[in-house]
């Protein structure tokens, strides 16, 4: 199926909570979900004898500047060979979306890195931890606002 | 200054025997510590096999920090790791030297600039005997560094400090 | 010898204690040796030279730096470890390593002691090696020091069963513990040594094999040093001079059992061609070349093979070789009521 | 108070909740802390295992000790060119498949078609990456089982790769070969000879390793049945590479999403069968890689043949790098996996975010689905059957 298409379905499946699709002028289609309902449109698209996204190939976290946050997902199915990008805004003020770690257990070291990089909460996550960073880091490397400290348990950060 | 420290001063033949004797046992026999950090462990892999074969130099590679007389520090050394390299060095029995591998622990390498969890340079958290540049090294110049190193330990002295 | 050394110094308790140190001028040399002897054969055996620098001719006095360089280290002991222990046990696993070889007949005029249960020592004293090990595990307060310990625990204990039993096939055999004597019935030309004049012997030599390089953890009987899965085992938090000793009697240990593997399956200090090349020297020399031979078996088979896990190890142990030995003592017996 | 002490970080009382556990110890359990200096964790990999004598209730692998900023240099490069340096730095065991994922994603992205010659050089050069990497792998996997000698014969191996590497374009490790829209070296003229000779000398090596490792009875008993991780469970947590193949799933991006000519290349795609033990064991997933080195070396031979020897590699290398505003999902597959570059970009020189679906990262994070329940020298196996690179797992 193509985006169009999967859009169509969600659309008419979810209403309200798929918010746009753009189709044009960019490389990659895509479809946009709102933040408190990823959980139940991921079960939708892999379950759905249509669909059958098996595979969460890919989720980053994204900084858009000035306080635009975001979650992309991409998705690919296996036996039916489509792929679809999942796309979620949010705002810095409320950075919460839903984990979808029960659908695909491969969005939990994904997810864990999106909050570590960018402080993205996944509601929903059992074990939101830093992965990369050490536990007592200060900020969210990844932010294009993020400013290196100058030291870090006594060692200095910069050159 | 103690009527010991005089008579160690200039050198006798004694000493000299005795320093060359223990220095020749040193710089022979250096163990290294198996672990690596990224990129340059694998050059040192190679180092270590067939083709260039570091157990020529009586080198090979335990696992323990207590039983290894060189750390070789290949690699990135990242801020999380930082305080675990310290430790291994700590808990490495004296005589110990360290070789700092590659750019990355020699001063931060390729990741200098915006390396936010990237230390620049192993130098600021244990002292090192021989730089290494490279990115990476290639085997012979890992072996050059031992042999710096050896060379370094030849001139050592029991009783001089 | 010791008639010879009794009318010499005529004091006993100065002779034995020369006697003790015999083995040791053998000991240390040979275990320097073997080190280096073993990282050579394992640099050949994969495309490498190995030392080549040390002491010029292909670094034939790696090991002896390797010493020199141990004995310089600092002697770490871990503030969190049991001190006294700590220290002991190397000395412990030495002892026990070392007086294996008071009952070891290196030649028809040597032995440390001949006592008549001569193989029932060797058994009972190399058990003490357990004792040191598991202190050493124990005392350095370090978890895969612990496992180290406690796998070499459980498997030296275990092996020494089917090790025992292939021995005692040899004892009902010849009918005696008195390892000279079983010595001297070997006698004559080789297919007189009990691994070639009888097949169920034979078997039971394999067995025996198999088990002491369990015993001294040898690959594929590694498991209790496993570089890969325990660091480097119950010696893990050893370091220096202490290292050096727990090293040393892993090679004497290496000796040892290959030793009894030569005296009672392949004719000990007898020559292989009857009459010819024998006496006191030559003997000393064939021993050694036998036990030299076992040795290099058991590190061709180091860098060969993978290593066992520890329940697949036990398994081997209980289920393979024991039921095996039982069947060979079971066989040996009716063979000797058959043959005589 | 029971205490445990662990070697890195605080001391963990019994009754405190362990983070990634999410239960407290129970009184027969301990920690055992493996790494992150530990001779088979491949880097600086730490694992927390909760152990019960000898048996692992569960694995919390702990990761980041090799993060190295990629994402945020990849923000800060001058230009998109620039990036693919930092690619090499990933995976260092097979660098010129990181670049050969990136290059594929940028041109992608900007719309380049390069010539034949760099796409079967890239090939060819992939595929020998490909083979160093499962040599590497199956090399040190034959020390995390306890055999020395098999880790030296492929190191030997692999020097003959890294010499067709080092005349290529003078690196052994980290290459920065492969640029957007061509190569930086033309191959010289000696490359196809050398390359035939490597696969005529390669060939029989393979048979060597199989004696020496594969078909060695303890070897079998260390791996088959250990560590099977089924097919449905492999999809779920979206591990790739041998280790999904490994599980039975014939799922190989150059043959199901095809890019640069892998569409116009003979090549099987080997998968576990379970002959040893079960499905998706220790030993399938290590069987894949010694037959994933023949399919390359096949692979590698049918390249050199079509390879124009003619041609400027560096044509259609554009002057400016400046995409217009837009993002791409490439994906391509390397010796670990299935590598994705998500390239987002603004319109400016610099790329706006790079993200990296990095193989070693996801297949990772299947490790204690595999190993809980197993022994400790059974998660020293699974770990070494998956081949992770800790570059790539921390990027």
């Amino acid at each position: 199926m193509t985006t169009v298409e999967i859009f169509g379905l969600l659309k008419e499946k979810f209403g309200d909570a798929i918010l746009e699709s753009k189709t044009e002028g960019v490389p990659s289609p895509y479809v946009a979900v709102a933040p408190h309902s990823v959980l139940n449109v991921a079960l939708f698209l892999r379950d759905n004898e249509q669909t059958r996204f098996d595979v969460l190939m890919c989720l980053s976290g994204m900084d858009y500047m000035a306080g635009k946050f975001g979650v992309v997902y991409h998705l690919d199915s296996m036996p039916l060979r489509h792929k679809l990008t999942l796309k979620v805004h949010l705002t810095a003020e409320n950075l919460h979306v839903q984990s979808v770690e029960s659908v695909w257990k491969t969005a939990d070291w994904h997810e864990r890195e999106a909050f570590d990089m960018y402080g993205i909460v996944f509601d929903g996550h059992p074990d939101l931890r830093r992965i990369l960073m050490p536990d007592d880091w200060e900020g969210y490397p990844l932010r294009k606002d993020f400013k290196v400290p100058q030291y870090y348990n006594g060692m200095k950060v910069p050159y | 200054m103690g009527l010991l420290d005089q008579r160690f001063e200039n050198s006798n033949v004694f000493v000299t025997s005795m320093d060359y004797m223990l220095n020749w046992a040193r710089l022979s026999s250096l163990w290294g510590m198996q672990f690596g950090l990224a990129c340059c462990a694998i050059e040192m892999m190679a180092t270590g096999a067939s083709h260039y074969d570091f157990d020529r130099f009586g080198t090979f590679f335990r696992g323990s920090p207590r039983q290894s007389d060189v750390m070789i520090v290949a690699g990135t050394v990242t801020l999380k790791m930082a305080s675990r390299i310290k430790t291994l060095y700590d808990q490495m029995s004296e005589p110990r030297y360290v070789i700092s591998m590659g750019s990355c622990s020699n001063c931060g390498g390729p990741y200098w600039e915006h390396g936010y969890h990237v230390l620049k340079g192993v130098d600021r958290i244990i002292p090192v005997d021989v730089y290494v540049p490279g990115c990476p090294p290639r085997p012979e110049a890992l072996m050059e560094g031992l042999m710096k190193l050896q060379e370094k330990i030849r001139k050592e002295s029991l009783a001089k400090g | 010898m010791k008639e010879f050394l009794i009318s010499l110094l005529q004091n006993q308790i100065l002779v034995y204690t020369v006697m003790a140190f015999v083995p040791l001028a053998f000991v240390v040399p040979f275990a320097l040796f073997a080190v280096w002897w073993e990282r050579k054969i394992s640099a050949h055996m994969q495309d490498r030279l190995g030392p080549m620098r040390t002491g010029g001719w292909h670094g034939w006095s790696q090991t002896i730096a390797d010493i020199g360089k141990l004995i310089q280290k600092e002697d770490i002991i871990p503030a969190a470890s049991d001190h006294f222990l700590f220290k002991l046990a190397p000395y412990i696993v030495f002892t026990g390593s070392y007086a294996a070889y008071a009952a070891i007949p290196f030649s028809a005029a040597y032995v440390g002691s001949s006592i008549n249960i001569g193989l029932f020592y060797v058994i009972a004293i190399s058990s003490l090696v357990v004792v040191g090990l598991l202190m050493a595990g124990w005392a350095s307060n370090n978890k895969w020091s612990l496992f180290g310990a406690l796998r070499s625990a459980a498997q030296i204990v275990s092996y020494e069963i089917p090790a025992a039993l292939a021995l005692l096939a040899v004892v009902m055999v010849a009918g005696t513990f008195d390892l000279q004597e079983i010595n001297r019935l070997q006698g004559g030309w080789f297919w007189h040594w009990y691994a070639f004049s009888n097949p169920l012997l034979f078997l039971a030599m394999v067995i025996y094999f198999v088990s002491s390089l369990a015993e001294v953890n040898r690959t594929p009987f590694d498991i209790p040093e496993a570089e890969s899965e325990l660091v480097a085992g119950y010696h893990t938090e050893y370091g220096g001079m202490r290292f050096a000793l727990l090293f040393l009697s892993e090679y004497a240990n290496m000796f040892a059992v290959s030793a009894i593997a030569s005296t009672l399956f392949f004719g000990g200090w007898n020559s292989p061609f009857g009459n010819a090349l024998t006496g006191p020297w030559w003997g000393l020399i064939w021993f050694v070349a036998k036990g030299m031979t076992f040795i290099f078996i058991q590190m061709w088979l180091r860098w060969t093979l993978p290593r066992l896990r520890v329940d697949q190890l036990m398994y081997v142990a209980w289920k393979v070789l024991i039921p095996f030995a039982f069947v060979i003592i079971f066989g040996v017996g009716i063979w000797t009521l058959v043959v005589r | 108070m029971i205490t445990t002490a662990t070697t890195d970080g605080p001391t963990i009382r019994r009754t405190e909740t362990i983070p990634g556990l999410r239960r407290s110890l129970r009184a027969h359990e301990m920690i055992v802390n493996m790494g992150p200096q530990h001779p088979s964790t491949h880097g600086v990999l730490r694992l927390e295992l909760i152990v019960d004598g000898e048996i692992v209730v569960d694995v919390i692998p702990h990761i980041g000790y090799l993060h190295r900023c990629f994402e945020k240099h990849c923000e800060h490069m001058t230009n998109y060119q620039q990036v693919v340096p930092y690619a090499d730095r990933m995976d260092y065991v097979a660098a010129m498949s990181n670049e050969f994922g990136y290059v594929v994603a940028a041109e992608r992205l900007l719309g380049i078609k390069v010539s034949d010659k760099v796409e079967f050089t890239r090939v060819i050069m992939a595929e020998l990456s490909r083979i160093a990497s499962h040599l590497i792998a199956l090399g040190t996997y034959g020390m995390d089982i306890g055999a020395f000698t098999p880790f030296l014969f492929c190191m030997r191996d692999r020097e003959h790769i890294l010499d067709i590497f080092e005349t290529t374009c003078g690196a052994r490790l980290l290459y920065n070969y492969m640029w957007i829209g061509g190569l930086s070296h033309d191959p010289p003229a000696s490359f196809k000879d050398k390359v035939r000779d490597f696969c005529r000398y390669f060939k029989p090596k393979i048979n060597e390793l199989n004696e020496l490792l594969s078909y060695n009875k303890i070897f079998i008993e260390r791996t088959a049945g250990v560590g099977v991780l089924p097919p449905e469970v492999a999809v779920n947590y979206a591990v790739s590479g041998p280790t999904l193949r490994g599980s039975g799933v014939q799922w190989d991006l150059r043959r199901n999403d095809p890019y640069s000519v892998y569409d116009r290349l003979q090549f099987d795609i080997p998968v576990g069968k379970g002959i040893k033990g079960r499905v998706g064991d220790c030993w399938d997933r290590y069987m894949v890689r010694v037959e994933e080195m023949a399919q390359s070396v096949r692979i590698m031979e049918q390249a050199v043949e079509m390879m124009p020897s003619e041609g400027d590699v560096q044509s259609a290398i554009p002057k400016r790098i400046r995409p217009a505003a837009g993002e791409v999902y490439a994906r391509t597959e390397t010796p670990k996996g299935e590598l994705g570059y998500y390239i987002v970009s603004d319109g400016t020189a610099s790329p706006f975010r790079v993200k990296v679906k990095a193989p070693s990262f996801v297949n990772l994070s299947a490790l204690p689905a595999m190993s809980r329940g197993a022994m400790i020298s059974d998660v020293v196996a699974i770990l070494g059957s998956i081949d992770i690179v800790l570059g790539e797992v921390d990027r």
